[in-house]
């Protein structure tokens, strides 16, 4: 039914319109695009709203503007909220500045004005995900997009933002002439290629063989995933040629032998996770019944006669009744009880595995005091690595477990168990971590159900 | 869906005859009696408004496009209580379809939801009899909807 | 064809079916009632089936009868399937007889012939959920239900066994008058009163208050939940008089002070969780829905032209497209895909969570060996206690965290959080364990979405 649900909108968004200009591949003022396209860009404009909700949204925190930092109000501050983050990630610029996210029009000012800017510099890949970059990498590659995107990488952030005039706009996700959604990032287009790569998909492209429907989630997966700066080109990669669950992930930065930094207390060569929304996502229910992040954060909306993809992008729990009910039928209180209540227990996971992996922290602080040498704190360095990657994929992602909520507590939990086995291995130099648990599995005389072929 | 509508071709041929009646099953009687009756219940007057589109299309595409109308399920069966929901319905939504004023998406409200149900089990009683029978010393009955909720068309 | 076959439906439809013998409040035996419900009797009888899915249904294997055990095949033993039990349950009747669940025609034999009998005598109150006793109870109190309850709990098993001819039968669900679903459980009637009356009911008697669709999952909640023996009268309990979530029912035993026995490697006074399908079925998403237990486990089929409920009640696997698919309308494959992915993930957590609770175990068995006090393991003992009821709770229920998806993970992150800190605290004497997490709240000034008002 619910499948039937999804065709039964695909057919409704096709509506007519006028042309009043003509939008070319150049055109990149969305203001321009909103004289053919009003509805969308009143909404597209209203992401500029700030307004919380339990564990997401967005807070307005006044603050004086300097020349320093412009900024009137910025979203509130992570670190105030939660002091441990601090110890979490000593050592690395998010332990200076790290906020809350906001609505699509401040990307582009907040990656500007974060701290994080002065804590170290940083590369002009960072534009990628936070400017209408299509326009950019059009022309500082004379046409060639990945030529583009390989020549701003590289550039001082300073120096490649100045190609850029505005955060994500209409060209960004779509095509000017028809509309119709295309994926224009190189990062994701070359980590999508990667990852069917991994799944027996050769030369896969996404403009060309990605279903409507995927387009839907592809577009939003352009930034809203993990990533990392690889080698001095910094070339923007999504650690995705093994797979996109988190074991996955981290089994390909072992290969690479990737490290974000070493942690200030721990020494640890520790990763970063970074809204790794598309990958914990795709572990879930929705992805698994053909549900994409449009449905539920651009939910249709009728104007009139027609039927509108709301462009304001926001919390769904903002929209209940558009982003959730044309699927589940329940009262808006008990879509928003279910929620939380999700969120409520991924929280208390995530506090535990945030205190663990900052116990862990301080007995490694505590060893390296006391004079252990990196051989002795070998083993309970590699925990600490894998347990924090593990915590920190479901803290960075930004649902609070509601994409996908049995994986987020069954990260955690192994997160849990990791970070005090590393605990363990500190105290006892006999004790034996487990990185696996013992599986053993059912007698193998087992009568399937029917079908019961196991889907990955 | 060419099977069903030969099953329809069946069934109203069946109607000719009177078995139905013969069987004395109020609700197939009912259905089977009704093959001409559809063209007064037409679905196309529901989706004079657009707003009804969504159902409408997927109504054609229901097991049910063949043996039942929206009416069949949103209006009683009794000729006059029948007539006066439709006027109730056909007021209350021209009021909310020009004032625009009603909730999104639109979703059934208790009356027409037990009109709906009463109505399956009218169609169904042979079905449903071994499961109902025992239901009336129950306060609270089954609801048909819990799991059959897209027979007429999905939501 | 269709015409005929119409035809036949009505014929058979018109009546449901005969009263050919008339039942009474005393009629205990399903074959008379039989003679009025064929059908429901036939699916009744097909309980015997044995066929194993991946994690449940049964598997049988056959076995020498001998006068001492008549029967000629059990279910799998799990103590083989994971050795690990032994030492889990070490010390207790568990740890020398424990198989899988099979149907509900097996349920007293399968009772009587345990060797937990052997292991250590049991009480008449066992027979509350392994047989049919609503006569027996009326007969042995002289038309009162509970004082017939209250005169066979002491008794030793084999005399109150004597009582007892049949499994689970019709009248234990159903009023023989009308049909309709009655609880018969004096356990339930008095558990689910306490529960209400802890959320504020008082009173609350589930046999005329209860919806029919409440009913539904009611007269399964008879006996699939977890239980204790109170005093010597070993009267039936339900541990429910401050909730149903573990965490609740913990602190019930606590404040009762009830331990089931005392581990015999770690001294500690521990507890037994057994089949809490109803306490872990209500956490979930389905609970939540209005699903009931019968839904997926009793759906309805058709048989010519009535539809009955499948009284041959089993796994939903063995039954997909009855069970599920009137609600999800994805193929079976898809659904069984689906219910082996969650049961995957917390098959995984429930090897961690063994793994820890053993290795905890372990050390206390060093820690008793090496000399150290009670007063020195108190702390370890108490995590141990509290970290093995709450893995146990999860591996005795038995859907493998299907009935509750992220509960059962969220269950087992705390229990591998808490059985590895006893682990610590038995290394180290200055280690802090935590048993609740620090929990940092959001700021306070949170707009809530449109009536997010928290739901319990
Ligand atoms: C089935 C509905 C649904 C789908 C599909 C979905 N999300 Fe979400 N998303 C939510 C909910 C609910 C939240 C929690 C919002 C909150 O806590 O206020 C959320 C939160 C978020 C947030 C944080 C929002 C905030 O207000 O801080 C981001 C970012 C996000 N989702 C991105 C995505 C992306 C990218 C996808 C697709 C890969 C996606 N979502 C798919 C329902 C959905
Ligand atoms: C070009 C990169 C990019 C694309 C494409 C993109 N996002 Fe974002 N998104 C961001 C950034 C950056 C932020 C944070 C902005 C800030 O905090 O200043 C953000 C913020 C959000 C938020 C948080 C809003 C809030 O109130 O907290 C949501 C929800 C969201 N995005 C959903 C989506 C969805 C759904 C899509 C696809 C339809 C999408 N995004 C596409 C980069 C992107
Ligand atoms: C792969 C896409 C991507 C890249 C590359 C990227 N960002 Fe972001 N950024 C996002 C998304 C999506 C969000 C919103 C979700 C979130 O905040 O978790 C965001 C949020 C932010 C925010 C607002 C929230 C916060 O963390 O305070 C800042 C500031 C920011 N990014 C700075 C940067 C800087 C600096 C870089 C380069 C080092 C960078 N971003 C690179 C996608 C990206
Ligand atoms: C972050 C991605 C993103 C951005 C930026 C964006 N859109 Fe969209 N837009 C979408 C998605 C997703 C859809 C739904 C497309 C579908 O269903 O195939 C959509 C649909 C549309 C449609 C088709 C009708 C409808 O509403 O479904 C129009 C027209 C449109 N957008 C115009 C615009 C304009 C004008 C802008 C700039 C002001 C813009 N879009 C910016 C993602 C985006
Ligand atoms: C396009 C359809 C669609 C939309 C929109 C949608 N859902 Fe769902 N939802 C589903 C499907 C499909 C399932 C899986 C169960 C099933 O197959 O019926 C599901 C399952 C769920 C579940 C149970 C799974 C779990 O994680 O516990 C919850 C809760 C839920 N949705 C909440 C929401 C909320 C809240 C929103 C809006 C923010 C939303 N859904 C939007 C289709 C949708
Ligand atoms: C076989 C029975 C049946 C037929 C025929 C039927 N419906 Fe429905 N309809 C239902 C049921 C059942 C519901 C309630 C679903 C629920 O509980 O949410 C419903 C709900 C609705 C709703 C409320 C919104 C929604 O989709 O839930 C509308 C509007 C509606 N029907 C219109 C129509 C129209 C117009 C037709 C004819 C084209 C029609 N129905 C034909 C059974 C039927
Ligand atoms: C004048 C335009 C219009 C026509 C004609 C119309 N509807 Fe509706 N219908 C609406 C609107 C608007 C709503 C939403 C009303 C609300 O939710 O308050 C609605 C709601 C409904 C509902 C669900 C709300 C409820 O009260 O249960 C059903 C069922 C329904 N219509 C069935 C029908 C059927 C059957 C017909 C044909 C006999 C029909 N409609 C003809 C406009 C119309
Ligand atoms: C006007 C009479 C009528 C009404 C009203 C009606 N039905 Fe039916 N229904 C039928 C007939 C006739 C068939 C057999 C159709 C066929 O065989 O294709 C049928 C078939 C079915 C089926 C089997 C096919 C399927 O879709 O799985 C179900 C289930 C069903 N009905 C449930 C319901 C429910 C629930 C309602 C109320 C919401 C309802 N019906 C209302 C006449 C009716
Ligand atoms: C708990 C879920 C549930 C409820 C409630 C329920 N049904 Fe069903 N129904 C089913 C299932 C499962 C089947 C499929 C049986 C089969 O195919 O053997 C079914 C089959 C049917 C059929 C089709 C029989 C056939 O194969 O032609 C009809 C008609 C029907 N139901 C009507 C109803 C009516 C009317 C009600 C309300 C009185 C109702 N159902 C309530 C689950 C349910
Ligand atoms: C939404 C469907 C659904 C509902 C409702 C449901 N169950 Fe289950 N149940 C399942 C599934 C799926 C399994 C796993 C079966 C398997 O692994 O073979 C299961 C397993 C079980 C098992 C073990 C079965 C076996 O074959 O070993 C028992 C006992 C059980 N459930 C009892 C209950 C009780 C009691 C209730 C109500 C409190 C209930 N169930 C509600 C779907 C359901
Ligand atoms: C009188 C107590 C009692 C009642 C009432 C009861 N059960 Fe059971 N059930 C048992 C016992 C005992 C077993 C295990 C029998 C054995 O292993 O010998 C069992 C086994 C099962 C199994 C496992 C079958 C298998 O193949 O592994 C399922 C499923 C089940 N019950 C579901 C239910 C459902 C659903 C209900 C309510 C409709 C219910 N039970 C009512 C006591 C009961
Ligand atoms: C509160 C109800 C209840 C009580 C009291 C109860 N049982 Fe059970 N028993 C069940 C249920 C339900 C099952 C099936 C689910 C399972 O095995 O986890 C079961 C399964 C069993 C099984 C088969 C599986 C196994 O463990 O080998 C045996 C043997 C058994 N019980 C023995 C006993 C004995 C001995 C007692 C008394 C000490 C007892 N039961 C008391 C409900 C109960
Ligand atoms: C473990 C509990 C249990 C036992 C034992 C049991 N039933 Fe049922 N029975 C149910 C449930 C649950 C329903 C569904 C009732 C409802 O939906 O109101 C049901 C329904 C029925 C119905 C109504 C029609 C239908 O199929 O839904 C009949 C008749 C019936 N049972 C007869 C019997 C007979 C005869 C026996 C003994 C051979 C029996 N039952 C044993 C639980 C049980
Ligand atoms: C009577 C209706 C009904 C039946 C029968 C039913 N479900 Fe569900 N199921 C739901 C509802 C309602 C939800 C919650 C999502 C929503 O609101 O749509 C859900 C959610 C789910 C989910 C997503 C939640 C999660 O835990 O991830 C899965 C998976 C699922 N069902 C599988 C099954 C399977 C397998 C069966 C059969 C053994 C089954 N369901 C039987 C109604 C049902
Ligand atoms: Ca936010
Ligand atoms: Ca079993």
């Amino acid at each position: 039914a619910l499948a039937v649900n999804i065709m039964e909108k695909k057919q409704e968004a096709k509506n007519p319109y006028f042309r009043v200009t003509e939008l070319t591949d150049q055109t990149e003022d969305p203001e321009v695009w909103g004289k053919n396209f009003p509805l969308q860009y009143d909404g597209y404009k209203r992401t500029v709203d700030m307004v919380r909700t339990r564990f997401g949204g967005s807070e307005a925190v006044p603050r004086d503007p300097s020349d320093k930092d412009p900024r009137a109000a910025t979203a509130q501050s992570r670190l105030d909220e939660d002091p441990r983050l601090r110890t979490f990630w000593n050592g690395y610029a998010f332990a200076v500045d790290f906020r809350e996210e906001r609505g699509h029009a401040y990307m582009l000012e907040d990656q500007i004005f974060t701290e994080r800017q002065q804590a170290s510099p940083q590369p002009g890949t960072c534009l990628h995900c936070h400017g209408s970059m299509y326009v950019p990498y059009m022309k500082a590659g004379d046409g060639d997009l990945i030529k583009g995107f390989e020549k701003l990488n590289p550039l001082p952030y300073a120096e490649a933002r100045k190609h850029v005039t505005h955060p994500v706009a209409c060209i960004d996700c779509h095509d000017p002439q028809t509309l119709a959604l295309r994926v224009t990032r190189p990062g994701f287009l070359e980590g999508i290629r990667a990852l069917k790569a991994s799944q027996g998909v050769a030369d896969y492209d996404v403009n060309t063989q990605a279903t409507r429907q995927e387009m839907r989630t592809y577009v939003c997966g352009q930034c809203h995933v993990e990533y990392y700066f690889k080698g001095k080109e910094k070339r923007l990669t999504y650690p995705w040629a093994k797979g996109i669950k988190v074991e996955q992930i981290l089994e390909y930065y072992e290969e690479v032998g990737h490290k974000d930094w070493t942690h200030k207390q721990a020494g640890t060569a520790n990763l970063k996770a970074q809204h790794p929304e598309f990958e914990l996502f795709s572990q879930g229910i929705h992805a698994r019944s053909g549900v994409a992040c449009a449905d539920c954060h651009m939910p249709y909306t009728r104007e009139g006669a027609q039927k509108i993809s709301d462009h304001h992008v926001r919390s769904p729990l903002l929209n209940i009744n558009h982003a959730c009910q044309t699927c589940h039928r329940w009262p808006e209180e008990e879509l928003a009880a279910r929620v939380h209540q999700i969120q409520g227990r991924t929280y208390e996971l995530r506090n535990r595995g945030m205190d663990a992996v900052v116990g862990l922290i301080q007995d490694l602080e505590k060893a390296v005091a006391a004079g252990k040498t990196d051989e002795e704190l070998k083993t309970a360095r590699a925990l600490h690595r894998r347990a924090q990657f593990m915590v920190d994929f479901v803290e960075a992602e930004n649902s609070m477990g509601f994409h996908a909520d049995q994986e987020a507590a069954r990260i955690l939990g192994v997160a849990v168990d990791l970070a005090r086995q590393g605990q363990l291995a500190l105290r006892d130099p006999n004790f034996q971590p487990q990185l696996q648990p013992t599986n053993v599995t059912p007698t193998p005389r087992e009568v399937s159900p029917p079908g019961a072929a196991e889907k990955k | 869906m060419p099977r069903l509508s030969s099953r329809f071709g069946v069934i109203s041929l069946i109607a000719a005859l009177g078995v139905g009646v013969a069987a004395g099953v109020g609700g197939f009687t009912f259905l089977y009696a009704r093959g001409a009756a559809y063209m007064f219940d037409d679905p196309a007057a529901c989706a004079n408004c657009h707003v009804m589109n969504e159902q409408l299309n997927n109504w054609y595409r229901s097991s049910h496009h063949t043996v039942a109308a929206c009416n069949d399920c949103h209006t009683p069966k009794n000729f006059f209580a029948k007539y006066i929901h439709k006027a109730r319905n056909g007021w209350h939504h021209s009021v909310a379809f020009t004032s625009g004023d009603f909730h999104e998406p639109i979703q059934i409200g208790p009356v027409n939801r037990r009109v709906t149900e009463q109505r399956c089990r009218e169609c169904h009683e042979p079905v449903v009899d071994s499961i109902d029978a025992h239901a009336a010393q129950q306060q609270s009955e089954l609801s048909c909807i819990r799991c059959h909720r897209d027979v007429g068309h999905a939501h």
